[in-house]
């Protein structure tokens, strides 16, 4: 079997397909270099860090989301647990007058729990992932105003009996948004870079990751390969309640009260990250560092043109523009013929 | 029909188109349909169709380098290759699925170009393609799976779910088919899914009809009726292009037999084929007899079922395996062969009766458990079972090999990728797997390779048991004789449990054959029988199937 | 259970309302619902309220559900008037009464009641001017689209021509599930590129926190002061904070609001006129104000501001005051 | 092959299966029934219509997602095309002074073109098809607003040149919305009754719709078989495109102004109510009828609710309970061993 055909030994890449793998890279730089011609206070570090600190949360909940798609199933809930979470947080801390530890604890262990009863409602049920999360949405949307009757949650708030709420929030716990690392990096930016760097580690480097991916691709194959899928399929949500009640706690600590909100941004905002970063390094699947640098991306766009004094309704069309000049240009270069 | 064993001469009871004797070609570059035409003399018909110098090359690969071939109207040409020379890119050629780098195909005289299967099949070329995951659409019924084509082409506008069942019901009736017409094609066995592939084809009232190994799940009957009407379509004078590694199918049915390697034709066979020399021509070797002992094992019982009924109602039967012994099962589409597999692998469960493995009882809760207590399986359908998209991570020879492994190997969780690769490149060493390196994705390999990988998946690491269904799938003879030596060698110590729907591989492989129909099991031997009492076995069983 | 005195058909009792609000949630909206149900209670009246949560056509759908479910009288709370005309004539053909707060149904037979955003923004506006005298370097948080902001807003651009000193250096804002951190984000890259501003204009209190967050963020409490509109509990907190930046509010309670429109919807089902326009009078809150009087609620704030507390509009003797 | 399996003429089914393919009919009716006893108004022809003239938008919309949904795809767009539709076609009678008829050939020229875009960027280009709709949404949202500098458009608006908007809302125009047929059915249900029918007929009745249904579940296997697999994808997004564009053209003429904010969360509507559909007659995927009864499903909840004086907040959760409730039922009940 030796006269089989010619084999090369390493894989050689082509012009284009070197310019598919790093097109958002490179786009990122030309981002980065006309803002800072154009701005030259955009380059500062401290802005640079102000951007961070505005994607890392939905590149926290972009995360949980990829690793729900890497497992074949996707997960709309995102933002609504995001939403219910800094509402928790803050019923928790102004009427229950919880500290800042238990808040964390009552909040993360809520999202998780979340993340449960998606992953139960579609492995045990039976239910469709999209149909599961869209339903844990709707009801989120809801549960997290019933508690307040609608209202948001403030220190000194009016609650639904009459009485005024005696709590208020602790101080520590706005340390998670409000403080920096060493003066200069924003902690929110420490998180999402521990999350980043926590998941890439798990999905891409040990068998666990392995697993999650398989899943997605062929169930039945890594089902008969002995992986315990269902376990797998639920602990992708786990994960994904987890983060996105994380996520929440930052955007609690952040603002200090508990806002109303249905977390439909959030979610899409989420979604567009780990969309985007099917594009990066030219994967075309759900990976975490894509994901990242997909929210990146759309925050340094923001960031430029509003400080460009973009009007706001120019700055969704621009987003959209390059969304699609990027995906153009990292899927239509050199495709594959037939 | 009897069916003989490998390296007998095979002759089939059909008037040979020509009395001479083997022609092999080393090289076919410069080779023109004329002198091809000049080996079968005696019909000077125009061909059907009819391909010359048609090249091919994925990235580095070259899966064609200027391939000629020429079928007639009414006649079966067979196209024999190793694994991985070609022959499905030439199918895909010719039915308009992929474009090719050099070359030309003329239809009926005429040069055609295709640019789609769509054009291919109005062009009068009808194919059954070798993935049986692509032969229909999940979610659809399989009545309007054997409608596809018409759907997809040209077919009435209109259409109701009554409509749909009658003219489905003609079809498979036709072919003397009894399929679940409302059963969602997704719900499917592989050999029910390559039937409805097949009936769709012939239905099609093509000109050429290019079958790629349309029988590898299929079991001696059901390929026999497939053998009946081809003789009555070429008959018709449709052009056939036959493609298996099954030397059984093609001596019943091939007026002429052509060899491809290398992604060349290198040689032609006319009536009487000589099967070695064909096969000395595909794989660049003689083939020598797999040399089993047959004869009793007096080693210790790993496996034993007792009173087993697989379900309700069947005869209840017990199995021994002892250490060392490979056993095949085979038996009609649909007897329960892979049930009684996927009962011992923990899928489904006995209606009753009881297992034991090593002494111990064995009740499997599913595959992770008989991964961990050493009962592997090979899937009978590998695309659904083994093959994962391109771009999942893990979907490399290396992957594959891996996924059921990655826990004993990488107890801490953090993997070693050197690791894999290295078990991988072993495997295509060993296994003579066509491919560049243990990181090329199963997507771009041929599907005998695929099955190969599939099959080194789970000798990549000690077992008691071993469960094969239809593991030898589009998988050359050469290579089967390895790997059946591959598992003899390596599985001492272990028991194999092959289930197999052709007769032919089974008595090859197996030290005993065993027959299952209705869901039971007959003895084909009982401890000391030989092959051919295996045989005689054998054919009873499947006359009493059909009375 | 029916009101003593009071003409028919509140003698009776059971008199059912409509209230339907076109924004969606939010803490004057909850301020408002509070207000008519307060009034609505002392009056022995059930309100069926709803919300078209920002979504107009939502919001015909509901006036059109209220009119089959046959109730006495609609308040209509905000909205668009071109959605909303051909709706509100069907309710008053159908002999329902309807009372509009804050869209120009422009309709005789429809009272409306006013809590005039111009005048709100121009109260604090001035009080801009008064602190930072006439020409600053300004900014402004705005999305358009969203009614009342734009009334406010345009108070701003006249503000601009009044004062030619008076600059808008950048406008910014955005509407989304967590308005005030991504308003914050935006707002500091906006004091980046442009470090001369030194008064926002945030025409609705969310942006107004959220510009407050970014200021603390970047350390700059004691350059750039913020301009806000509406009040609730949480503002007031964030005004008396120490060194806040926000500096003065213009508000009117909302609750008034809701009180005086069930009034005004109550006149009208007795048959009597409460006058076409009501007005509600706006009040400036400034910080000093706040931290003098020692307010840290809206309770307080109502105890201390009499003004802000009640409304004379659309009161009539039989109407009992709210509890 | 005599031996292969029973096989019995038509199917028989189990009581589970029949309580999985009528769970939402008799769930539906429960809620008619539970909220005619506690609300007798509910039940009156009027308001039965006012719900259908309430969830057409809604339907036609998700009968467009359910087309894109069986040809294997995702239309994220719809809700952003319904809501730029709304102020194009505003933006044509009250800026350039267009007629009625011009406004509406014009709007569904734009709505099937802007499909038409979102096809050739996934089927020619190759972008994922979740991300080259959340592209063309972000673009949308963004695009809609930039002609009229983000104002919403009424008749004698400021244009952002300074100069007054002469035209106005066509009166032929506001018909659409806002009249009765045989002075009971409003004709936006009407429209709706059209769409479903006529999307109905082609999905299920003709040999199109089954091609769409087999690219939806074998690509490559609809492809050899024949279908111009490209061509079908293709279209599934011009019809998509085409109908929310029409979804648009219902709101407008029902609102009569170009509303930013007007079509916020028809997405996710439109979405919600394909989805319930996979649970009627339990088909478990996408389909016309499932599609067009999910909306109803859910305007019949949020109708009875707010005659029922709900809260907002509650409408919310009792919706996401009654999803999974519905779900849980039509997915968990008899389900298939394995
Ligand atoms: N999509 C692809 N990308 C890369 N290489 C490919 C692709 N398809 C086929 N090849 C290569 O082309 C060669 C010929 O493959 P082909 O499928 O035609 O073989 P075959 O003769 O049908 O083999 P088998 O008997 O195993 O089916 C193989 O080396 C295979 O790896
Ligand atoms: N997915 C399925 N759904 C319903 N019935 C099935 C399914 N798979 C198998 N069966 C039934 O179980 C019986 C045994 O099937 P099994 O696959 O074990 O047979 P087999 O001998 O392996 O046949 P084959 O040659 O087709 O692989 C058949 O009667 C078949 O109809
Ligand atoms: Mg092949
Ligand atoms: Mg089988």
């Amino acid at each position: 079997m030796t006269d089989m055909s010619v084999q090369t030994g390493a894989p050689r890449r082509t012009a284009f397909e070197l310019a598919r793998r790093y097109a958002l890279f490179v786009l990122l730089a030309i981002m980065l270099v006309g803002f800072w011609w154009a701005q030259p206070a955009f380059i500062n570090s401290a802005n640079l860090f102000s951007i961070l600190q505005a994607v890392s949360v939905v590149a926290i909940l972009g995360v949980g989301v990829s690793i729900t798609m890497s497992a074949g199933g996707f997960d709309l809930s995102v933002g609504s647990v995001a939403a219910s979470s800094v509402m928790a947080a803050s019923y928790a801390m102004v009427v229950l007058q919880f500290g800042a530890g238990e808040t964390f604890a009552l909040v993360l262990l809520m999202g998780a729990l979340i993340g449960l009863a998606n992953g139960l409602l579609i492995v045990k049920v039976g239910v469709p992932d999209l149909l599961a999360t869209l339903s844990t949405m709707f009801l989120l949307a809801g549960l997290q105003l019933i508690p307040t009757g609608g209202r948001s949650i403030t220190a000194g708030m009016m609650l639904p009996d009459g009485s005024t709420a005696k709590g208020a929030y602790d101080p520590a716990f706005l340390i998670l948004g409000r403080s920096r690392l060493f003066d200069i990096v924003p902690l929110p930016v420490v998180v999402m870079a521990i999350v980043a760097v926590l998941a890439w580690f798990l999905m891409e480097r040990t068998r666990f990751g392995r697993v999650f991916y398989a899943i997605g691709g062929n169930e039945t194959a890594a089902h008969l390969a002995g992986a315990p899928t269902k376990a797998y399929r639920l602990w992708a949500y786990v994960i994904s309640g987890t983060l996105a009640s994380l996520g929440g706690l930052i955007i609690a600590s952040r603002v200090g009260r508990g806002d109303v909100s249905a977390g439909a941004s959030l979610l899409l905002d989420a979604v567009a990250a780990s969309l985007i970063g099917f594009a990066v390094l030219d994967k075309r699947r759900p990976h975490v560092l894509g994901t990242v640098l997909g929210a990146i991306f759309v925050g340094v766009l923001l960031n430029g043109l509003t400080m460009l004094n973009a009007p706001y309704y120019t700055q969704d069309f621009v987003k959209g523009v390059v969304l699609v000049g990027a995906l153009a240009l990292t899927f239509g270069l050199g495709k594959k013929k037939r | 029909m009897l069916r003989k064993g490998l390296l007998a001469p095979i002759r089939a009871n059909r008037p040979s188109h020509s009395s001479k004797a083997i022609r092999q070609r080393k090289t076919s570059t410069n080779r023109t349909l004329t002198a091809l035409s000049t080996l079968s003399p005696s019909s000077a018909a125009p061909f059907a169709v009819a391909v010359s110098g048609v090249e091919k090359a994925f990235g580095p690969t070259r899966a064609l380098a200027g391939a000629d071939l020429a079928v007639r109207p009414g006649e079966v040409v067979a196209l024999m290759g190793a694994n991985g020379a070609g022959k499905s890119t030439l199918v895909k050629i010719i039915s308009g699925s992929l474009a090719p780098d050099a070359g030309t195909i003329t239809l009926g005289g005429r040069t055609v170009s295709f640019a789609s299967p769509r054009e291919a099949k109005a062009a009068g070329v009808a194919t059954v393609h070798q993935a049986t995951d692509q032969a229909g659409a999940g979610g659809l019924t399989v009545a309007e799976n054997l409608l596809l084509d018409e759907f997809c082409g040209r077919g009435p506008l209109f259409v109701s779910g009554r409509s749909i069942r009658k003219r489905a019901a003609a079809i498979a009736a036709a072919l003397d088919l009894d399929l679940p017409l409302d059963r969602d094609f997704i719900d499917l066995r592989p050999a029910e899914r390559q039937l409805i592939a097949i009936a769709r084809a012939v239905a099609a009232k093509a000109s050429v009809l290019i079958l790629d190994e349309p029988t590898s799940s299929l079991s001696t009957a059901e390929a026999e009726r497939l053998f009946t009407i081809i003789r009555r379509l070429a008959a018709s004078g449709m052009a056939i292009l036959y493609i298996s590694h099954r030397l059984g199918d093609l001596a019943a049915i091939a007026d002429r037999a052509v060899v491809l390697r290398g992604g060349v034709i290198v040689g032609e066979f006319a009536q009487p084929i000589d099967f070695p020399a064909a096969v000395t021509a595909m794989i660049g070797r003689r083939l020598e007899a797999a040399a089993h002992s047959g004869e009793a094992s007096t080693a210790p019982s790993i496996l034993s079922i007792r009173n087993a009924r697989l379900v309700p109602g069947a005869r209840p039967f017990d199995l021994d395996l002892r250490s060392g012994e490979v056993v095949a099962i085979t038996g009609t589409l649909g007897s329960g062969k892979s049930r009684l597999l996927r009962v011992l692998f923990g899928l489904t469960q006995l209606d009753q009766g009881t297992v034991t493995l090593d002494g111990a009882p064995w009740l499997s809760s599913g595959p992770a458990a008989s991964i961990a207590g050493g009962v592997f399986m090979v899937a009978e359908d590998r695309w659904a079972s083994s093959l994962l998209p391109p771009e999942t991570p893990g979907a490399s020879i290396a992957g594959t090999i891996a996924l059921p492994h990655l826990p004993r190997w990488f107890p801490s969780g953090i993997l070693d990728t050197m690791r894999e690769r290295a078990v991988g490149n072993d495997a295509i060493r060993r296994l003579g797997i066509k491919a560049k390196n243990a990181d090329d994705t199963l997507d771009q390999l041929s599907g005998g390779n695929q099955q190969k990988v599939v099959l080194a998946r789970w000798q990549a690491a000690p077992c008691r048991l071993l469960l094969l269904d239809e593991p030898f799938q589009g998988v050359d003879v050469g290579a089967r004789a390895d790997l059946i030596t591959a598992i003899r060698n390596s599985q001492s110590a272990s028991a194999t449990l092959i289930a197999t729907s052709d007769t032919e591989e089974a008595l090859e492989v197996a030290d005993r054959i065993l027959v299952m129909r209705d869901h039971s099991l007959f003895a084909a031997d009982d401890g000391h029988g030989s092959l051919t009492a295996a045989i005689g076995s054998v054919e009873t069983a499947e006359t009493r199937t059909q009375p | 259970a029916g009101l003593a005195g009071a003409p028919a058909p509140f003698d009776q009792g059971g008199v059912k309302i409509a209230v339907v609000s076109f924004l969606g949630s939010g803490d004057w909206l909850q301020a408002f619902e509070a207000g008519v149900k307060r009034q609505s209670d002392a009056l022995g009246i059930e309100a069926n309220i709803s919300q078209a949560r920002n979504d107009i056509n939502a919001q015909r759908e509901l006036i059109q559900q209220a009119i089959n479910l046959g109730v006495k009288g609609i308040i209509i709370n905000n909205g668009q008037p071109e959605a909303l005309k051909d709706v509100a004539q069907a309710a008053l053909d159908a002999g329902i009464p309807v009372v509009a707060y804050d869209t120009n149904l422009d309709n005789p037979k429809i009272p409306q009641v006013e809590q005039s955003d111009a005048d709100m923004a121009r109260l604090v506006l001035d009080q801009a001017v008064k602190d930072q005298g006439e020409s600053f370097d300004g900014g402004v948080v705005y999305v358009a689209g969203f009614a009342p902001l734009d009334r406010r807003y345009a108070v701003w651009k006249e503000f601009g021509k009044k004062y030619p000193g008076i600059k808008e250096v950048a406008a910014w804002g955005v509407v989304n599930d967590t308005v005030a951190a991504s308003v914050a984000d935006q707002t500091k890259a906006v004091l980046r590129a442009n470090p001369t501003i030194s008064v926002v204009f945030t025409p609705w209190d969310e942006f107004a926190r959220g510009v407050k967050l970014a200021i603390d963020e970047l350390g700059v409490a004691d350059k750039v002061k913020i301009y806000g509109v509406d009040i609730s509990t949480s503002d007031i907190q964030a005004i008396i904070e120490p060194s806040s930046p926000w500096v003065a509010t213009a508000a009117t309670n909302p609750s008034v609001v809701g009180e005086a429109s069930v009034r005004a919807l109550a006149q009208l089902i007795a048959g009597q006129d409460p006058g076409h326009s009501i007005l509600i009078q706006p009040t400036l809150v400034t910080q000093k104000d706040l931290l003098d009087n020692n307010i840290k609620t809206i309770e307080e704030l109502q105890a201390k501001f009499p003004a802000f507390k009640d409304s004379d509009a659309a009161k009539a003797s039989w109407i009992p005051e709210p509890k």
